[in-house]
């Protein structure tokens, strides 16, 4: 439900509490960024959910004014699935790290793809377990060493972008935190799209990442940014007939490609996307009620199910 | 002995069609107005090993099965005498040995076995051709036979022996065959008629006139009793409270209960997800609640262990439930799948680390597992804790008959709900502290009501907090719940005192040992001038320590009775009165007590005088 | 260590137990594979572990004469791991069901791909849960209904070979448990390769699967036989040059073309494969003895610490 | 007051450098010949909380804090008055209040904290402009002051100062920071010297030559003595006793051991597996330790949680370990992450569903910490059983002097190993049915052993089997080992009745608080003529149950001491023994016992004559 006066950041802005994230943290600019999208996705607050995982990123629900859950390591997926088809009016925002979502919870990553409940999930991936004091996090790859870690990486990077196609998703972007206006604009598409969307952002962590700096994606080294706008060159990753498979895979193959685009050119953008029935589309189709209600509205404590027991006689 | 007093036993390998025969068999009898009672022993397997019923009938309620089998229906020559010896895998030694003397014994001829090579002599064999009955059944519909097609009707053989040894008129089980038949397979049902009654006359024939020493008394001017499963009661029972969101991830003994709601989806506002493991069934049926709708979960033991950290989260974060169906099964780890046991109390207490309240309640029968069902709902949303519903194997799978499951007029209690101001001046504060220790809940969705609220330590608005004041305030606030519960819990919930409230024995129990319990301490008052009574505990978590306290205080010999090796109760008991209960009756081959074994027990505790002892014996 | 005289399956049989698989399940055909691809590479059964999940699948260690572990429901790869790293000696099979593999355990296959240990992994995928009685398993495909589900499937099918790609695993193939002697091959090629090598088996499960059987792949309907091997066609899934990113690229971009071909024509074989360093080469560039020796070897109970203990002083 | 009886106070913003301060100073202390003791206490942030040290000096060994503070070194005015009243979230009050009368404050002018404005005039105040003396420092050595580079340092003013305080020579301090900086940072160490000197001459300027009212000791002559914290003594203690493979999933308070093995990859036969969570981490280990290699892993309670059901299946399968080191912290759930508690007792007893055998033992201190651990490796191989070490945050981060962690000589038994005749004619059993209940194990790669074994329960052969004989069996074989251990495990390792065994309070205790009940016990009997001795139970499953009894009826009085909500060691008294504890000093602030709380406990449970009492509070 929108309300009548269309809310702003401020709206959504905290005022009794403070980030306690470090300077320079890009955590700021994806917060700055959730509350941006929301005021221009016009939702009032109290319609919002944000749900997280744990660690720095996981905090994020306690700096901005909507409904929250803060919940548990890994299961942030788990939560905002069950928070959304309880009640399909409100705006479900996950969030949480890309050790909370691609280490402890690749479980939860790869089948919530398959099910493709109406939320939008941002993953912060610094490289690192931040909160924990800078181990590797599954996105840093072999032989990468930052200044946390006694030695480099011996095992592979996963690929989230690939993972993420393979499990179903049927919205792939990738974000970078310091690009507040991109950000905010893949966000507000994100929520728009019907079924879970992906954001995978780029967020420097200065205090344990000493390779994903702000400076790297900035390219002081090669003297351009590394950050591109896929849009800027004319790549369309939407399937725009979903019943046709060569398109499907070929979509799914330039967005596979695009993901090992590193180290001088970083693709940003809307990488894949699809239209396909989401999980709710699956439930109305057993029960039409549930296509414009709510659980919440429809089951009512103390029916009658004498029914049911005379089926036992 | 009196009137329908029968124990049959109906066992053959997986997948080669004793459920169904069962289920039939065991329908047919309620519908004639019979009490019911049936217990199913099956491997963790899909086809080939061992399977069977126990279908025990009587002119009474009776909720446990007895030692002997009257009547043993046979499909394979395994159901008789076993497996293999010299197979190092999932062996057992048969039932001819279970057969009462007097007994009968229906087996496929093919088999081979004879009266003469069956190793016992005081039973009644009858050794009838499955196939060719169901052969001549074919044809007399005109129609060829295909044993592909036919096979499956050759367990309605024995079936139709069963009625001609027990004077059980066929044509009472042929509705029931009919109704289990989907539409385009009703023209089997006459077919299945002739298997029935060609199997009747082929026993009757070996029988002649001299007939069985019991026969099955119909009465049919009975009001039309249930004859239902646990996990069907408490699945109906989650419809009844409400609820609207129910996770699980397929496990014996639990998933027939999500099946069974799976199926009711086009027709009553629920939602039922097969999640991806347990950990992802809790956290989200923990999403639900918090976002407003009653929610629900079920599994069995390592389900439950996956499920542990959603418990703290739930009760940190004070979610209104979620309800979780806890059907223990033989541990530990994977342990016997399908197997019962009362293994999983002490874990259920204390399901992840650190100190949390929440509620465990045990129901005893398939009416309570019904009834607690919907209370725990009342009680999730009132205290805003997990709720953990301790059935097992044992209340799952078994069928009782029942008038009704007693459902109706329950109260409805969603708990203190927020509702306040948008514009009060003071921000709304989700785990505020209250004299009661309940916050009252803001339904996300509602202008005013936003709030965070975090598994951190937290303060009242939810927001993470080290502090040690807030510390203190908020552990308070959540522990004491646990005695607001008691007080506010009526007692007649907590716990029950069956029985007279002098005995010469108590018998303390939790959850389903209370089935055999009660028909045992029946049957040995009957048998004699003991008296017996049961304090069935059904509130494990708070615990009812005073009132406990007393009744153990004033019994003059106590018995602890539970299906697992530690004594689980007794030890529960031990930590909050005190007291230690010498005698113990454990039970822990992952099978549930008979009323035999329970009365055994009650006999070996309290002297009797000779000669009823030797009565007793003899019955 | 090979054994003097060549092992014969015979040597892997066990005599006293016999499978409870139901008749016609493809579950059979693996363990017949599996027996003789052990006697082909030549291992004898003292120096071979086969770790399972739990399934029918989860059984097999009981029917196969070497050292076994029937763990926990989606554990196996974890249990694997530990195996193999403590005794890098023994020929390490891991196997269990598509379930166990891609439902419960998708995280650590997720993981274990970025490890790269170098043992074996067989995924018995026949697209349910077998044991408990039919339900979908994460391999069906949404709008399918088998015969033991109440209503089709709302929810999409995870794309095992994508995923496994995406989570690093440097050995990909299919095969099919009715193709004897090519997935003796197979086998026989995932153990000789070195790091972690996945083998999806296509499975039929003639109890709860009706879709997916052996007639279906037998292509009755169609009129030949649906199942093809990659190799005939000349398709060639490894990377040549390891360090070439745009010829890895290229062969996950045809792995992953090849992971949607379903329906008419269903490829076989090796899918994707690359030579990168396992976990125990990374272990090994720390410690060099580990090159040879396992941890079962070097670690000595009550060696003298006071070195360690100085430090603190 | 004894000399060198100190408790300094280093606070500040996380990341300003309180740790290396504080980990240069006690070093330098105990360099000196000096007990030193600490504990530190963090928020759960990387940036900006507030996180502070307590030091405590002393002429003889000390485990605990006291909770006065004698200097107060600040690195920010929140050290001295807490948060904004305003801010809902990570509150404090500061440190002001717990300066003791006399004592001294140290901090930088910057802030503008004058005498006149603090709020306290019983106190001293040592107001020093630390940006400024380090550039001064800096610009002595003819280098140009560059904040980004030098500001670190920043940290030594007020350890200068408190050299100056203490009439402590920073000759003693500078060794330590040569050893923290790398090679390439060695041309900063008489840099940081100079910091140090400044600051001193400063603050001796304040001061002038009044001097303080306690100053540092040096004993030279003293043998080195180790400064170590329990997560590096555990960490040692796994290398002794040859564990081989260590997984690890990240989490506060237990990484920090799994760190610090991370670094000896090189020179120690060890591999660190850093997993992808702990349900990796415990089945990889689990793995590890069947085939052969004694395997361990360490978490807290959140991870602890998800190795639950790893626990059941090593059980089940007799996996030799693994050894599963469990630093409590504040629970439940997420919680107070780095906090310190002992919530977790009761679910390390009971961790999983279904019945099993497994063992768990708490060490009291930074000693017993290396010793049991190296113990639990034993225990694992001798009864194929996993073994949990429950160790706390206290443990895991305070630093204790000890002469050494007295590992050497400690015994090594891997168990019974088969090494069986390959060609024998009876298969191996993996589960062989023993008098000891134990079955030798063959490590796999053994010809002649090959096994399988399986979660499911199984034959001796390891196969799945559902028999009720074959049950009965193997559950007594499983749980019997419960009762072997405790007759084969000496007693003075299940538990310790320290001090007289007459007293007027037996305090009964488990753990990390063995450390302040130790040090109060010897300040009450030094002030008083009260005696006291502390019951500490170390063995906690199986537990010493006739043992333990016996003590607590003889004792006079009991008090029940434990670092948690519910009193969970008392629980487990009551389940075991029947006797419950009433008298009961329980904290639950995720904050640990000091000495003082402790000592207070004591004489709040033994009245004192008046005299002795009124001289106690003066001291
Ligand atoms: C079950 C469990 N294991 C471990 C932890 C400890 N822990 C807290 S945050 C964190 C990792 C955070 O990394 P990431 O998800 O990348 O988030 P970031 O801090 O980098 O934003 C871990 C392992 C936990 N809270 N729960
Ligand atoms: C934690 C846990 N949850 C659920 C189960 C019950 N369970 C046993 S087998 C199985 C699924 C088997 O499916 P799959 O892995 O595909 O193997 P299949 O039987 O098809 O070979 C499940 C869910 C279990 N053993 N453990
Ligand atoms: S540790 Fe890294 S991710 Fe965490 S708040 Fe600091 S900068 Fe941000
Ligand atoms: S249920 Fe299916 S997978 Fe399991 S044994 Fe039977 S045929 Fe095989
Ligand atoms: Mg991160
Ligand atoms: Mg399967």
């Amino acid at each position: 439900m929108a309300v009548a006066t269309l809310p702003t950041a401020k709206d959504f802005a905290v005022t009794d509490s403070h980030p306690d994230w470090c300077g320079g943290c890009g955590d700021f600019g994806i917060l700055n960024a959730v509350k941006q999208a929301l005021a221009q996705r016009g939702r009032a607050p109290h319609d919002v959910m944000v749900v997280s995982g744990i660690g720095c990123s996981g905090k994020l629900p306690h700096y901005v004014r909507t409904y929250g859950l803060h919940t548990l390591h890994g299961r942030v997926l788990n939560v905002a699935t069950g928070v959304k088809l309880a009640n399909r009016d409100l705006e479900v925002l996950a969030v949480g790290g890309d050790g909370d979502g691609y280490g402890i919870g690749a479980g939860y990553f790869v089948n919530s793809g398959r099910r493709n409940v109406d939320f939008t999930y941002l993953v912060h991936n610094n490289g690192v377990y931040g909160l924990t004091k800078g181990q590797a996090s599954p996105t840093m790859q072999r032989g990468m060493q930052v200044k946390s870690m006694p030695e480099p990486a011996i095992i592979d990077a996963v690929n989230p972008i690939g993972l993420a196609i393979s499990s179903g998703y049927t919205f792939i972007a990738r974000g970078y935190a310091m690009a507040q206006r991109e950000l905010v604009g893949l966000i507000v598409q994100a929520m728009e799209h019907r079924g879970t969307a992906l954001i995978d952002i780029l967020q420097p962590c200065p205090v344990y990442n000493d390779l994903l700096t702000i400076d790297f994606f900035r390219g002081r080294d090669i003297g351009h940014q590394r950050t591109y706008a896929l849009a800027d060159e004319g790549y369309d990753g939407k399937v725009h007939d979903p019943s046709n498979v060569d398109e499907i895979v070929a979509k799914q193959q330039a967005a596979l490609a695009k993901s090992y685009e590193w180290g001088e050119r970083i693709p940003m953008g809307v990488l894949y996307q699809i239209d396909l029935p989401t999980f709710e589309d699956g439930v109305a189709s057993r029960r039409p009620e549930f296509e414009t209600a709510s659980l919440i509205d429809s089951a009512r404590p103390g029916v009658d199910v004498s029914s049911l027991e005379d089926r036992f006689r | 002995m009196p009137p329908s007093d029968l124990s049959l036993m109906i066992g053959g390998p997986a997948g080669s069609g004793v459920n169904p025969a069962s289920e039939i068999f065991m329908k047919a009898c309620s519908r004639a107005g019979v009490f019911v009672f049936t217990n199913v022993e099956y491997h963790s397997n899909i086809h080939g090993r061992h399977i069977f019923f126990r279908i025990r009938t009587a002119d009474e309620p009776v909720t446990s099965h007895v030692d002997r089998v009257d009547v043993l229906l046979a499909l394979d020559a395994e159901t008789i005498y076993g497996t293999d010896p010299h197979q190092d895998y999932q062996s057992h030694r048969g039932h001819l040995h279970e057969v009462v003397p007097g007994g009968a014994i229906v087996v496929d001829a093919k088999v081979g076995i004879t009266a003469e090579n069956l190793g016992r002599d005081d039973v009644r064999l009858l050794s009838l051709p499955y196939d060719d009955i169901v052969r001549s059944a074919v044809e007399e519909h005109g129609l060829e036979y295909n044993a592909r097609r036919h096979a499956v009707m050759a367990n309605m053989v024995p079936l139709g022996a069963c009625c001609a040894l027990l004077d059980f008129d066929v044509d009472r089980v042929i509705p029931i065959v009919a109704e289990r038949l989907p539409e385009r397979h009703q023209n089997l049902v006459p077919i299945n008629r002739s298997v029935l009654q060609h199997a009747w006359q082929a026993a009757h024939d070996i029988l002649g006139d001299e007939g069985f020493f019991q026969t099955l008394h119909p009465c049919d001017d009975q009001p039309a009793r249930m004859l239902v499963a646990g996990h069907e009661a408490i699945g109906i029972a989650k419809l009844h409270a409400g609820c609207a969101f129910q996770t699980y991830y397929p496990i014996a003994p639990a998933s027939d209960e999500s099946v069974y709601l799976e199926a009711l989806q086009a027709d009553w506002p629920i939602v039922v997800l097969q999640a991806e493991d347990e950990v992802a069934s809790m956290n989200m049926a923990v999403g639900a609640a918090h976002a407003g709708v009653r929610a629900a979960t079920s599994t069995a033991g390592p389900g439950f262990t996956l499920m542990a950290e959603g418990m703290g989260f739930a009760s940190i974060t004070e979610a209104p439930g979620p309800v979780v169906v806890l059907y223990q099964r033989g541990g530990p780890s994977t342990g016997l799948p399908t197997r019962n046991s009362q293994q999983d109390l002490r874990f259920a207490l204390q399901p992840a680390h650190g100190e949390f309240p929440h509620i465990v309640v045990a129901p005893g029968d398939v009416e309570e597992a019904a009834q607690y069902t919907h209370l725990a709902f009342n009680w999730g949303d009132r205290y805003q804790v997990p709720v953990v519903v301790l059935a097992d194997k044992f209340i799952a799978n078994s069928h009782f008959t029942v008038e009704s499951l007693g459902l109706k007029g329950l109260p409805v209690d969603r708990g203190a709900v927020w509702t306040g101001d948008v514009n009060g001046a003071e921000p709304y504060r989700r785990h505020q502290l209250t004299s009661s220790g309940v916050s009252p809940r803001a339904v996300p969705g509602t202008p005013g009501g936003e709030f965070v609220t975090t598994s951190d330590e937290h303060t009242e608005r939810g927001r993470i907090e080290e502090d040690i004041d807030n510390r203190i305030d908020q552990m308070d606030k959540r522990m004491g719940k646990l005695d607001i519960m008691l007080q506010e819990i009526p007692e007649a919930e907590q716990f029950a005192l069956h029985g007279s409230d002098e005995a010469d024995l108590t018998i303390v129990s939790w959850g389903s040992t209370r089935c055999p319990i009660r028909d045992a301490i029946r049957q040995v008052e009957r048998e004699s001038d003991i008296t017996v009574n049961n304090l069935q505990i059904r509130l494990l978590r708070p615990f009812p320590a005073d009132a406990v306290r007393e009744i153990l205080e004033r019994a003059n010999r106590l018995l602890l009775l539970e299906d697992n090796y530690e004594g689980q109760l007794g030890l529960l008991v031990a930590e909050r009165t005190g007291i230690q209960i010498a005698e113990k009756a454990l039970k822990y081959t992952g099978r549930p007590f008979s009323q035999d074994e329970v009365a055994q027990e009650i006999r070996r505790q309290v002297p009797m005088p000779e000669a009823v002892a030797a009565a007793a014996q003899g019955s």
